[in-house]
């Protein structure tokens, strides 16, 4: 009872833990190397900020949907979790092993899209009324591009597990069996965690966006689902196209940590070198590009699966 | 969870739904009364394939069929309330008599 | 049972992610009417925030809803995908191929502006 | 004790600074954006430390007090060169620039480590509109969409929608003048529908921005064209700065200032411009808001000449035509054209500067001057916010405030940038006045 | 798949799932936000779907969630788009003929369930080794190919319908204007003009067609 159960609920928190700290020394290493100067330490910044959090007071709107506008950052946080609990950290380790968890990650994303929609609906502000819908328009457009990304990954798996589609990168990564999946998939995942050039939920133009009327408590649950969420892809990534715990020499758990760190810079980079995109110019990308692509990648996968 | 017990939860969301189909005024909220009688003939379909169907294949695809017909449905029932909507911004089910001016 | 534990971990972080929240907010005032006021750089709304919302790619989401159905059909198809062969590389292309006529007539019709 | 081991650990965090910007007071932004320990944040919401820097004059006061009201227990306020309210109880007031990232850092630890409390609200704990126990429901409305439900009434549909005409609840609202995505002091009427404007309509003309020194010497004797053209190409950087912070690229707009701060003859502008125009800023960010014939003609300086409009009044200018200038210009006249404007206009101005400076050039004509906000002849270029009237409606949300960002309307200051406003006793203390 | 054999976790769990799924789909007629409506759906569906993956329709169950996820976004952008009082901020009450459609409904489940009770249906559960999403695929690319391009081919077709009806700038112009109905005969003035259009040509935007 206790490893099936209550191991893997103590693998996600732990996950969620040490990944959303993870994200956090992360980012701000990428800040400073990038020539914003970061006070105090890099590695206590984080827990300050926590900390100062917790201080502060919850803010309140005129009518906000109450239960909606609580539950939408512990929502968003639930979905980061059974993100990380499908991504297997080696052949048996792994928290829950779906048969479908191909499947089950494509719905983690798209019940982002309603969890921030909804936390931006709930607020009753305009600023946040403004990201929530500004930020369905990315949320819809990229599920495509994700599902095609992940059905190419799924071919030469034979299988929606990723424990299998893991084993099928025995000889060779998806990265370098498929190349246009890695890029195509990251988009999706800055489209995900609205981060960086895709971030339309909280932008500066709108002061904060969503998130532009919660303080305290509540938008500390938010940062941290955001890291968690950030944490979840980079896990799904890794494993989908950088061969998830393969690797010489070093035990698999560690191959799989090192892999998602490198996601994770490459994203936090993203983040900080592009500016914002404008909706309308994202949608019309979104689709008339990048789908595309994602049906090139698609074809070629096929063919790379069939005569291999 | 015997085969019963699937379809009288199947019956029931199917008479909510019905309910609601006929005793909302509002256009959309009509279709989600049909949504949720849609949700209920999905569920019965499982819950024929998986008891007595003897895992057919074809019950697997009848419920994606299903599936489909509930988007199709609803992605032309919106339409629809988009155009009549441009045309004169009535939304509640009497006044939708004519759908040409 | 893989189930079970999955909607165990949910359970436990939505009741994390709440209290965190209620935990520290149990002994903080409701915020007065004045701190209330949506932020709009000192100014002032006229109404509700909550509105009939003018979403401007109404057209793009429909669309959606159809094109979705083709994931529907894809993940089986990727499944048995090398067992069957050429044929499902035939038979999908050409579900493709019928979908993207949709896509590029879309977005002939401008439907991915903001209408 | 858990608690205060939480305070003393907030206390050691960045301190998160909302600013508000009174005269003069866009010079201090930039000098705390270049300070490791604070942390300018966006919205109240998200700070502890409410920042007046600069006089705030009278017609700002009502939105200075909702703004102090909207920041989450505990929180302070610090008054940087301006009066405090007399009712606000033990308030630092700073005026001198290079101490006030100091005393916001000891004001902030103050206020974590409970040996400050914080301040209360200023407006009445009472709702807009009172709503409790009236209506059909006591919640204050009546029937579907009338009364004032939870004290606001519910948005009606006022108008066509000037672009698919579909007539639904348009929303209307008042911008505030110290939202820092619009110039410093500039409050405006705005009506949506969905996230496309309807109507524009600036209430509160932005400050009026002071120019630096060499400029008004510049109408009165010859001044070296070095001086003139780096003091141009600060401007340009400064303006620069917000509009990248306003499209998300943090680490770039901190170059640009960093850049602006240390300008001399030798620094040029080529890393900045291949990040820029790599990452796509040219393309994909948002852009619209492209000036007519008349609208440019108004204006006048940069913003014109991207509209294709070539005069420069550095052409009649005998000492510029030795150094072989002729004006730059673009032609849509849009936002992304204003930005390529505004780089070509610095890397033009780093260029003349470095000849200038080799071959000592003054300027020849005194009289009148090419401002970076436009030609100043006989009188100071004027305020030109009501050409957003014009220009916004029908634009995205996002393409709207790119265009405010990449216009330049606020009107020149009769003052240059340092120098005192008449009303103040004592002159600024030690901080060198340029670099404000 | 051990759920299948009637373990009392997957019972319990079961009466959970359908309790969460009849309450939800109460709501949703019940409450007066619509953005809560459409979620209240959205979550009566995922209830739905996890019964299906305890029936071992494991593709199914989770291909329910990203479906519905993306149909009740668009459900509640709809609905906020077009009902008034969309969030509810006034209690109103949408109903009309209520009793006839309380009637109907229980009608409906009466039949139904009697239906259920009383019908002796075949008794040939599911395989154990039985893996569905192959069995599907296998299916879908074999014998029931026809099924799967015609759907493809009725997708087609509503992505045309739903862009024809709903976008209003198409690439010859806006729809509104200049439209006109056919002749009887071909060179005539149009047909089944409403007479207030004599008036001239002064383009109205809203009894226009």
């Amino acid at each position: 009872m206790f490893s099936e159960l209550f191991l893997p609920v103590l693998m996600v928190i732990f996950m969620l833990v040490v990944g959303g700290y993870a994200v956090a020394v992360l980012d701000r290493l990428v800040a400073s190397a990038l020539g914003t100067p970061q006070a105090g330490g890099i590695w206590l910044a984080p827990m300050a900020r926590g900390a100062w959090l917790l201080t502060q007071h919850a803010n309140a709107t005129e009518a906000p949907d109450w239960r909606a506008w609580r539950l939408a950052p512990a929502l968003y946080l639930a979905l980061a979790a059974s993100g990380l609990a499908v991504v297997p950290w080696s052949a048996s380790l792994v928290a829950t092993d779906l048969i479908t968890s191909v499947v089950l990650w494509g719905s983690v994303e798209a019940l982002a899209t309603v969890v921030i929609f909804l936390h931006g609906w709930s607020a009753n502000s305009l600023l946040a009324l403004i990201g929530g819908y500004r930020y369905v328009a990315l949320g819809l457009s990229y599920i495509l591009i994700s599902m095609f990304v992940l059905i190419g990954v799924a071919l030469p798996a034979e299988s929606l597990q990723f424990t299998q589609v893991v084993a099928s990168q025995e000889g060779l990564w998806n990265v370098i069996r498929q190349p246009l999946g890695l890029p195509l998939f990251l988009i999706v995942g800055l489209g995900m965690t609205f981060w960086g050039p895709l971030n339309l939920a909280d932008s500066t133009d709108l002061a904060g966006g969503t998130a532009s009327e919660i303080s305290g408590p509540p938008r500390l649950v938010w940062d941290m689902a955001r890291a968690a969420m950030l944490v979840a892809f980079s896990g799904v990534a890794a494993t989908a196209f950088l061969g998830g715990w393969l690797g010489p020499w070093l035990p698999g758990p560690l191959w799989m940590s090192l892999k998602m760190l490198a996601v994770l810079s490459v994203l936090l980079l993203l983040g900080r070198l592009l500016p914002r995109l404008a909706p309308e110019r994202c949608v019309t990308l979104m689709w008339v590009v990048l789908l595309p692509l994602s049906f090139i990648d698609l074809v070629w996968a096929g063919a790379v699966a069939l005569w291999e | 969870m015997t085969l019963t017990t699937l379809l009288l939860l199947a019956a029931a969301l199917i008479g909510i739904g019905i309910y609601g189909a006929l005793s909302q005024q509002s256009f959309v909220m009509l279709m989600m009364g049909l949504e949720l009688i849609l949700n209920g003939v999905m569920l019965a379909a499982v819950a024929f394939w998986a008891f007595s169907g003897a895992g057919a294949p074809e019950g697997q695809l009848l419920t994606i069929i299903v599936m489909a017909v509930m988007a199709i449905e609803m992605a032309m029932g919106f339409a629809l309330v988009v155009a009549v909507f441009r045309g004169k911004q009535a939304d509640m089910t009497e006044s939708l008599t004519g759908l040409k001016h | 049972m893989e189930l079970f534990a999955l909607l165990v971990i949910l359970i436990v972080v939505l009741g994390a992610g709440l209290l965190v929240q209620w935990l520290p907010m149990r002994h903080q005032p409701r915020p007065s009417w004045s701190q209330r006021v949506p932020f709009l750089g000192g100014g002032t709304p006229d109404s509700h925030a909550w509105s009939r919302y003018h979403v401007r790619y109404y057209s793009m989401t429909l669309l959606l809803i159809a094109f979705e159905m083709e994931m529907m059909f894809m993940y089986p198809w990727a499944v048995v995908f090398v067992e069957t062969g050429m044929k499902a590389m035939m038979e999908m292309g050409m579900f493709l191929a019928i979908l993207s006529v949709g896509i590029v007539y879309a977005w002939r019709e401008g439907v991915f502006k903001w209408q | 004790m858990a608690v205060n081991r939480l305070h003393k650990l907030a206390s050691r965090g960045s301190v998160p600074v909302f600013p508000v910007l009174g005269k003069q007071g866009d010079g201090v932004l930039r000098h705390l954006a270049l300070s490791p320990q604070i942390e300018l944040v966006d919205s109240p919401r998200y700070a502890s430390v409410l920042l007046v820097a600069g006089e705030i004059p009278a017609d700002r006061f009502e939105p200075l007090r909702r703004v102090h009201d909207q920041l989450p227990y505990p929180f302070t306020t610090l008054w940087f060169r301006s009066e405090p309210w007399p009712h606000l109880e033990r308030v630092a007031r700073i005026d001198d620039l290079d101490d006030l990232p100091g005393a916001l850092v000891t004001v902030h630890r103050e206020l974590m480590e409970g040996r400050r409390d914080s301040a209360h609200r200023l407006l009445p704990d009472k709702p807009p509109n009172p709503w409790e126990g009236e209506g059909d429901f006591g919640q204050g409305g009546e029937g579907m969409m009338g009364g004032v439900p939870y004290g606001r009434p519910m948005a009606m549909n006022m108008a066509d929608d000037i672009r698919d005409g579909l007539t639904l609840d348009s929303l209307t609202f008042r911008l505030g003048p110290f939202f820092f995505a619009l110039p410093p002091g500039m409050a405006a009427e705005i009506t949506l529908q969905g996230d496309l404007v309807q109507t524009w309509k600036t209430q509160l003309a932005p400050y009026p921005q002071p120019l630096d020194k060499v400029f008004f010497d510049a109408r009165e004797r010859p001044v070296p064209i070095a001086e003139v053209e780096l003091a141009r190409a600060r401007h340009h950087l400064h303006r620069l700065f917000h509009a990248l912070h306003l499209a998300g690229l943090e680490n770039v707009s901190l170059r640009t200032l960093r850049l602006a701060h240390g300008l001399s003859t030798s620094s040029t502008l080529d890393g900045l411009r291949r990040a820029l125009s790599r990452s796509g800023f040219f393309r994909l960010t948002a852009g619209g808001g492209a000036l007519g014939p008349e609208q440019a003609r108004m204006i006048g300086g940069p913003a014109a000449r991207a509209a294709g409009m070539d005069d420069d009044l550095r052409s009649e200018d005998a000492g510029y035509r030795r150094l072989g200038f002729s004006p730059v210009y673009q032609a849509e006249g849009d936002t992304h054209a204003r930005w390529r404007q505004l780089l070509d206009e610095i890397d033009q101005s780093l260029h003349l500067a470095r000849l200038a400076e080799r071959d000592k050039i003054h300027t020849e004509r005194a009289g009148s001057v090419e401002t970076p906000r436009g030609p100043w002849s006989e009188r100071r270029p004027a305020d030109a916010s009501a050409l957003f009237d014009e220009l916004l409606p029908g634009l995205e949300w996002g393409d709207a405030l790119a265009t405010v960002a990449s216009l330049d309307v606020a009107a020149l200051a009769d003052q240059p940038v340092g120098a005192r406003p008449s009303g103040e006793s004592r002159a600024v203390g030690g901080g060198t006045g340029s670099d404000v | 798949m051990e759920s299948m054999n009637h373990g009392l976790g997957v019972d319990i769990a079961f009466l959970l799932l359908a309790a969460l799924a009849v309450v939800t789909g109460w709501r949703v007629f019940r409450t007066d936000s619509m953005v809560r409506a459409s979620f209240f759906l959205l979550v009566s569906f995922i209830a739905v779907g996890v019964i299906m993956i305890l029936l071992a329709a494991e593709y199914l169950g989770v291909a329910m969630f990203f479906m519905m996820a993306v149909e009740m976004t668009v459900m509640a952008l709809f609905m906020v788009m077009f009902m008034m009082n969309p969030a509810g901020l006034n209690p109103m009450n949408m109903v009309h003929q209520e009793r006839i459609a309380i009637g109907a409904g229980v009608a409906g489940f009466l039949v139904l369930g009697a239906m259920a009770l009383l019908a002796a249906f075949p008794d040939q559960p599911v395989p154990a080794g039985l893996e569905p999403v192959r069995s599907l695929g296998n299916e879908m690319l074999g014998d029931s190919m026809l099924i799967f391009e015609s759907a493809g081919l009725v997708l087609l077709t509503t992505m045309i319908g739903v862009v024809v009806l709903s976008s209003h700038r198409g690439r010859y112009g806006a729809a509104a204007e200049g439209s006109m109905p056919p002749g009887l005969e071909p060179g005539s003035d149009p047909a089944g003009k409403p007479e207030e259009d004599e008036e001239g040509e002064h383009h109205h935007h809203h009894h226009h067609h």
